[in-house]
């Protein structure tokens, strides 16, 4: 149960730093036309890996490569005419430095408003970005595209090995921003907005800002690479550039190697140049015809990319190796110290004459309500009531129409879900919404690394969440292989990791059977005791009757009556409006603690 | 001056009908089975090297054999999503999806080219030359017959979406593939024929183009990106999106084209094609059958 | 032979050895193996392909007919090397990079200038001579490579002809219009064409450019219609050329003369328009009726013959620029006498001589002679492509006006 | 169970494994014609697997499926509906952006059910006249009551022999439970046999004839439902009572 860097990433440096010291001393032995291959896998392995910063790891499938490509290779040639800079070298950089310059500013301008598109519709948005500036590069006289630019030498010595270099270092950048960016907390953020941005949002991840950063952060490795493509060249034209072919390639090389993962491109690039350069390379008319066929026959013999068939071998291992792991592992010991915390009766949440309507209809109509600081408060009502709505104005992801909310000593009503789960307030979904992709220890860690400001160790947090909520013996499980019970808890540990003062919980015992009802009940009084409050929305009454210390029941929207849990169950409108018939108290035990 | 201004406009409704035909089928399969299908140029560029063989082999005109070209295409969609998308989707991921259709452009785009070389290609029996003069705005008739064609088919296919059981099972399965299974649908079957009638339309469409525009196996790119292009202006997975996604395309493009300057059709289109992602990123009419993809 | 093997070897890829054919084919003693690549699928690969039958038929000719080339009294067949390059500048300049590396002395150009420039930028840094027919971009010949040579006049220079014919019709082209792609070579040619246009005094009504992506013209054809041009002057790729035309005729739109730069050659372009193709003007560099000598061939009427016995595909220029192409390099070779690159190139440089082409003499910057090699203007007639202008190689009139496209 | 009477629906030693996990590993239950049995169980324990294999969503690993005699083991779930399974989801599944009449004709999609659509389409309405009343009503924009309405609509729509309910009870506020709990009685009295799977375990057992639970993927009980009511030491050690 360690981080997952340490002992692979001593490994995985070491074989690196043996790569790059064999790469640099290529040149030395190999032929100038391996040097061109080499070149081409650079090249492409650089794209392809600023794509993956964007692409792999936040979801965001870029079909416009070509066009910070493009802008970085004609920015790089126009300087490099207009500019008149004696020194080759140097004229060399300032141009590059300019190329990714222009292709991240570009990215910088559109990006806000392009990365709220989701899915498909960001691949194509950016595909047609591409073909605005292929036309306008060519259309525009001050592109030159259609005569083309030609770039003069810029070195006396053989191009193939000075570019060689060039693009060798460009990977190595583009590399190393890659892993970096993997193992920090913008890469857990970016992956976290790709498994769900919605739950990366309320986990605290500034989801906005991410986005835009790797979509900078690629743009400018990509401009790079095009402005290093140009000067290889010698020539740039709008058909040379602008081609979407290279950012379907791009994609190709992404999702041949394996998407999300940081040697995956390279061998993807590595794969097609090969393939078309050397194998293909003799075959005249039915190269591409060859390629085709390759390619598709590569999808089904390699489902997941090269890296998913190297990641499935050592799947099986651990699968053959550990044993399924039994739960109820956890002892006393494990359990997080609860500090005394007494509940007090500072108010957390202030609900002020909160409404909200929906085309006229009024989902919340004027709800005034507090929560005690270290109490457990649950909310109950018809469906369609309106529960789900408060939860939603209360984590930010509705605004209200009118009214205010009030956390702690601070007004919350419009500020956005990261700052407030920041803030400290966390939500547990109904339908439990795990990022699939990754295990049940990086599940939880992004809430550790997001959420709460504060300096703890996400590690020990992201330990202490999992054995509150008996994951310890599963941390290293994807989360996709995990029962709907143990989802349930996979949520709530996440939420905790968040280090929260306020968990609103959405129905967290729907879908439970009597034993993992109070499993679960058990967990949300642990929680109580490490001193945050819980705000619950629940059906299951008895649930309700034993956890809460104050009911509120709303029915259309108004708050039709709050209190102690006995006093509700008996109200005559909670049971007109509510629950059909008296609620039985027989069948409930006494309320714990 | 206006009389230019109506001249772009209808050339532009003439035009954008076209384009309506050529993209519905990669609409419906966007929408139905969530594959953006990069080898749809590839197959309207199929049924125009079909029209032009049927009319040098036979003699038979490209209207006369536009039934039967989309019933080839049917077949070939039909039988291309059933051993090769499905298999590789169960295999791998939807997204391989996108692989392999590529992978298919490519090796068709360049069959093609061994089969019936890389020249320029064009199906144009007489009366694709003959006009008619309406005040100061000329209109070709084949632009004429393709434009009542195109909306003929689209009505169709409307009619049979929004009717027949077949249709319904179609908007069921792509609003919830499990759901429809549950129902009795059997959804294998839905899928290959939701790709056999979007092969069947661009197949149909390929007919008309290859009346109307030269072509070359290396044209199918850009019919693909104009498929991408007319799905996203009129909304994913229904076909009035598409028609009217065509239309504006058509009319951008004319009225670009004669106001800014012929250089510029494309490029307008597109900024239109990302500024109204930004502002209804579901098209004009919003996503009339297509699931929470 | 061995050196390429080892080379391939150290890529680290036994495959590419026994895949990347054309080294193990070659087997020969005696062979000069002339490298190179054509776009031969692709965007490009419809004129690309033309390209490379060209050049088939002429190598077939040296080593059947001629029983190769002899240098220093030992016979040496031609070797063709050509690769696909898909219209890919990098694929391109990778395996050209390749020939390099394995000893190959001699190259052929690909076919459109985005591909020609960046491999002749490594040929001649390599000091190994190209023959190409297929770029035209004045972008080519402004680096002043001393080893590239091409038989077409820069682009900027090929629109002179006609011109010139304009100049002796005494005021009857008064007016024009261009329609150009933008691409390096259409945009090229119109580009050139305006100076000299307006040194003869001809009224320029309108410059249309079209993006290089297939688009719809008819903003284009009914903007003609309101300002209509006595000649129109179509600087496109035949894929435009077609559409424009096309939609001249659809609507009915009328010009005294259109000239295309790149279609009414090709055949199969003539048969897609049927009778509408009558009337077309174009640049016509090379046509089979030709009278010139050849020390090859003969005649060109002989090489016409060789070419339609051999091969299927319908000759245009471009096939018979590129086999002029390979008949430069014997010509060069056997005047050098020797096979070094040097040598021959300076043989390339110093060529003047009448060919099956034309005369054939390159420019300082190596581009063909904007006068020799340069067009002549030609005409679709009932006839067949009749040269309409200069008058002295003029087989018949000018057509002017064309017929209406309604009364035909 | 009781021998002589052959069973509606037979499952004999069911198995499935997601990924290599196994899911169930040994399942079987009988349902006799017009009988209502429940699956019970905790998360995980495979109830949902096990009603996805008989609605031919999930092909069995190992083990075998007779309805009505007839081996129905791994049959595509296009012609288990036709057999007259219908299965509804949990979580409803409904299409959301079709309307409620358009929601109950995909009910009656079967060929077995085409010909009584008519008279299935007055039965349902009689059940739910709500559904009746907002029959044009975009299923998506119904509350979540009369969306499960639906989904148990759309499901009797399919003219079914064997309908099979997995977890309507979700989701749902304690009144609508009650009188969902009121409804299954009215289906048994149509005749159409029942598989119940809930986590609301009171409430089930009063209405289903016989229980079988489930753990780890293995029938470890079964038995009448009061007795398993009344049974101290099943409430405790399976129920959790």
């Amino acid at each position: 149960m360690k981080r997952p860097l340490s002992r692979r990433a001593v490994r995985t440096g070491i074989a690196g730093a043996a790569v790059l010291g064999a790469l640099a001393v290529l040149p030395l032995i190999a032929s100038p036309f391996a040097l061109r291959v080499a070149q081409t896998i650079l090249f492409g392995a650089a794209l392809a890996i600023a794509w993956n910063i964007l692409g792999g790891f936040a979801g965001y499938w870029s079909f416009g490569s070509a066009a910070f490509l493009g802008l970085g290779a004609f920015t790089a040639a126009l300087m490099q005419e207009h500019v008149q800079i004696a020194d080759p070298a140097l004229r060399l950089a300032v141009a590059l430095a300019m190329g990714g310059i222009a292709a991240s500013l570009l990215a910088a301008i559109i990006g806000y408003p392009i990365l709220r598109l989701r899915g498909a519709y960001f691949s194509i948005a950016m595909l047609g970005v591409s073909l605005i500036l292929a036309e306008l590069s060519s259309g525009l006289d001050v592109f030159e595209g259609a005569v083309g630019v030609t770039i003069d030498p810029v070195t006396a010595a053989a191009p193939e090995r000075f570019f060689f270099y060039v693009f060798l270092a460009l990977a190595v950048i583009a590399l190393s921003i890659a892993a970096a960016v993997r193992y920090s907390r913008l890469g857990y953020g970016l992956i976290a907005i790709r498994e769900d941005e919605d739950t990366a949002r309320m986990l605290g991840v500034p989801t906005e800002r991410y986005k835009l950063v790797g979509f900078i952060v690629s743009a400018l490795l990509i401009g790079l690479a095009g402005a290093a493509y140009a000067f290889n060249l010698g020539y740039v034209t709008t058909s040379s550039v602008f081609r979407s072919q290279l950012s379907f390639d791009v994609v190709v090389y992404a999702l041949l190697g394996g998407m999300g993962t940081l040697a995956g491109p390279v061998l993807g690039a590595a794969i097609m140049a090969v393939l078309n350069q050397v194998v293909l390379g003799g075959l005249l008319q039915i190269h591409m015809l060859m390629t085709g066929i390759i390619i598709i026959a590569l999808v089904f013999l390699l489902p997941s990319g090269l890296m998913g068939l190297m990641r499935g071998h050592r799947r099986i291992l651990t699968v053959v190796g550990t044993p399924m792991p039994e739960e109820r592992a956890v002892t006393a010991a494990e359990q997080p110290p609860a500090p005394a915390c007494p509940q007090t009766d500072e108010a957390v949440l202030k609900l002020v004459g909160l409404s909200r309507q929906f085309r006229g209809l009024k989902a919340i109509d004027q709800i005034d309500l507090q929560l005690r600081s270290g109490s457990i408060s649950a909310i109950i009502g018809p469906n369609g009531a309106g529960k789900s709505t408060l939860f939603n104005l209360v984590t930010g992801y509705l605004a209200p129409n009118s009214g205010e909310i009030w956390y702690q000593r601070t007004r919350i009503d419009g500020l956005p879900t990261h700052r407030l789960s920041r803030a400290g307030i966390a939500r547990v979904f109904q339908i439990a919404r795990p990022f699939h992709g990754l295990s049940v220890y990086d599940n939880v860690l992004v809430g550790a690394l997001f959420g709460r400001d504060g300096s703890r160790d996400p590690h020990q947090l992201t330990m202490d969440a999992l054995a509150l909520a008996r994951l310890s013996a599963l941390a290293d499980q994807p989360a996709a292989s995990l029962p709907v019970g143990h989802l349930r808890r996979l949520e709530l540990a996440r939420a905790l990791a968040t280090r929260p003062r306020l968990v609103l919980a959405d129905e967290p015992c729907a879908g439970l059977n009597p034993t993992e009802t109070r499993e679960m009940m058990d967990m949300i009084q642990a929680v109580r005791r490490t001193g945050t409050t819980v705000f619950l929305a629940e059906h299951d009454m008895q649930a309700v009757m034993r956890m809460s210390d104050v009911v509120f029941v709303v029915a259309a929207g108004r708050l039709i009556a709050q209190g102690p849990p006995l006093d509700v169950a008996h109200d005559p409108a909670v049971i007109e409006a509510y629950l059909g018939k008296p609620f039985e108290l027989g069948s409930v035990s006494e309320p714990v603690r | 001056m206006l009389d230019r201004l109506f001249q772009a406009l209808v050339d532009g409704v003439l035009q954008g009908s076209v384009l309506s035909l050529a993209a519905v089928g990669f609409s419906l399969i966007f929408g139905v089975l969530g594959v953006i299908n990069l080898s749809h140029g590839v197959l309207i560029i199929l049924g125009a090297y079909l029209a032009l063989v049927a009319l040098r082999t036979i003699g038979l005109d490209p209207l006369l054999a536009l039934p039967l070209i989309a019933a080839i295409c049917f077949g070939v969609g039909y039988l291309y999503q059933r051993f090769l998308i499905s298999p590789a989707i169960r295999r791998a991921s939807l997204l391989s999806s996108l692989l392999v259709t590529y992978g298919v452009a490519l090796i068709l785009q360049n069959l093609f080219t061994l089969v019936f070389s890389a020249d320029n290609q064009s199906v144009r029996p007489d009366y694709a030359n003959s006009f008619d003069r309406f005040g100061g705005i000329t209109v070709n008739r084949l632009q004429l017959i393709a434009f009542a064609i195109s909306c003929v088919l689209i009505a169709i296919l409307a009619w049979v979406l929004r009717r027949l059981p077949i249709g319904r099972s179609i908007r069921a399965t792509a609003e919830h593939e499990l759901a429809a299974r549950l129902c009795g649908v059997d959804t294998d079957q839905i899928y290959a024929i939701s790709f056999g009638l979007s092969a069947a339309f661009a197949g149909a469409a390929g007919v008309l183009i290859g009346m109307l525009f030269p072509f070359a196996p290396s044209s199918q790119e850009d019919w693909t990106i104009f498929g991408f292009v007319v799905v996203v202006l009129g909304g994913a997975g229904s076909a009035a999106g598409a028609l009217l996604g065509g239309l504006l395309l058509g009319i951008i493009s004319a009225l670009t084209g004669a106001f800014v300057g012929p250089a510029y059709p494309n490029a307008v289109a597109f900024l239109v094609l990302v500024l109204m992602l930004l502002l209804r990123p579901h098209g004009l009419l919003g996503s009339a059958f297509h699931g929470s993809r | 032979m061995l050196i390429s093997r080892r080379d391939a070897l150290k890529t680290g890829s036994a495959a590419a050895a026994l895949l990347g054919s054309d080294d193990v084919l070659a087997s020969a003693q005696n062979t000069i193996r002339l490298g190179g690549s054509v776009p031969m699928s692709g965007k490009e690969s419809d004129t690309g392909l033309n390209v490379l039958e060209g050049y088939k038929v002429a190598v077939k000719y040296v080593n059947e007919h001629l029983g190769g080339v002899k240098v220093a009294g030992v016979a040496y067949k031609l070797e063709l090397q050509l690769f696909d390059d898909a219209s890919d500048p990098q694929r391109a300049v990778t395996l050209i990079q390749k020939q390099l590396d394995s000893g190959t002395d001699f190259f052929l150009g690909s076919f459109s200038s985005a591909i020609v420039l960046p491999t002749a930028a490594l040929t001649e840094r390599a000091r190994r001579p190209m023959v190409q027919a297929g770029g035209g971009a004045d972008q080519i010949f402004t680096r002043h490579f001393r080893y590239m040579f091409g038989i077409y006049p820069r682009a900027s220079r090929q629109l002179v002809t006609l011109v010139e014919m304009f100049k002796s019709m005494h005021g009857q082209v008064r007016t024009c219009a261009i329609v150009a792609t933008n691409d390096p070579f259409s945009k090229g040619q119109a580009d050139g064409s305006v100076e000299y246009l307006r040194a003869a005094g001809i009224q320029i009504l309108n410059t249309y450019r079209l993006p290089p992506t297939l688009t719809d013209v008819s903003g284009v054809v009914s903007d003609l219609r309101l300002r209509t041009p006595d000649a129109l002057i179509c600087t496109t790729h035949q894929e435009d050329s077609a559409l424009v035309t096309q939609q001249l005729v659809a609507t009915g739109t009328d010009v005294k003369l259109l000239f295309l730069a790149l279609g009414p050659e090709i055949p199969a372009f003539r048969a897609n328009l049927g009778k509408y193709a009558e009337g077309l003007t174009f640049n016509q560099y090379w046509k089979p009726t030709y009278r010139f000598g050849d020390p090859f061939f003969g005649s060109t009427a002989n090489y016409y013959n060789y070419y339609t016995t051999v091969t299927d595909r319908k000759e245009t220029y471009h096939t018979a620029g590129a086999s002029l192409c390979i008949t430069c390099y014997v010509k060069a070779i056997q005047d050098a006498g020797t096979l070094a690159p040097d040598k021959v190139r300076d043989a390339l440089a110093a060529l003047n001589y009448e060919s099956f082409y034309g005369q054939v003499k390159f420019t300082a910057d190596g581009d063909g002679d904007a006068v020799l090699m340069g067009a002549v203007i030609s005409q679709v007639q009932p006839s067949g492509l009749e040269v309409v202008f200069p008058p002295k190689v003029a087989t018949a009139q000018l057509v002017y006006p064309i017929p209406n496209w309604a009364t035909r | 169970m009781t021998a002589g009477v052959s069973p509606l629906l037979d499952a004999q030693g069911l198995a499935f494994a997601y990924d290599g996990v196994i899911a169930v590993e040994d399942v079987s239950f009988t349902v006799r014609a017009a009988e209502a049995i429940a699956l019970l169980g905790a998360n995980g324990a495979g109830k949902s697997t096990t009603v996805k294999m008989i609605a031919g969503v999930l092909p069995p690993a190992q083990g075998r499926l007779r309805f009505d005699a007839d081996d129905v083991t791994s049959l595509p779930s296009h012609r288990i509906v036709e057999l007259g399974i219908t299965l509804v989801p949990e979580g409803r599944l409904l299409f959301p952006r079709m309307s409620v009449s358009e929601n109950l004709q995909l009910g009656a999609y079967a060929r077995r059910a085409r010909h009584s659509y008519a008279v299935n389409l007055e039965r349902v309405f009689a059940l739910f006249p709500r559904l009746a009343e907002r029959r044009h009503q975009l299923a998506g924009s119904m509350s979540g009551g009369e969306q499960q309405m639906l989904a148990i609509a759309r499901g009797l729509m399919g003219n079914p022999r064997l309908l099979v309910l997995d977890e309507p009870s979700l989701g749902l506020m304690p009144k609508m439970v009650d009188d969902l709990f009121g409804l299954i009685g009215t289906i048994r009295a149509m005749g159409i046999a029942l598989i119940l799977v809930e986590q609301n375990v009171f409430q089930t057992l009063e209405v289903v004839d016989r229980a079988y639970v489930l753990e780890k993927g293995r029938v470890t009980l079964s038995g009448p439902g009061r007795d398993l009511l009344r049974d101290d030491a099943v409430r405790k050690s399976f129920l959790g009572l």
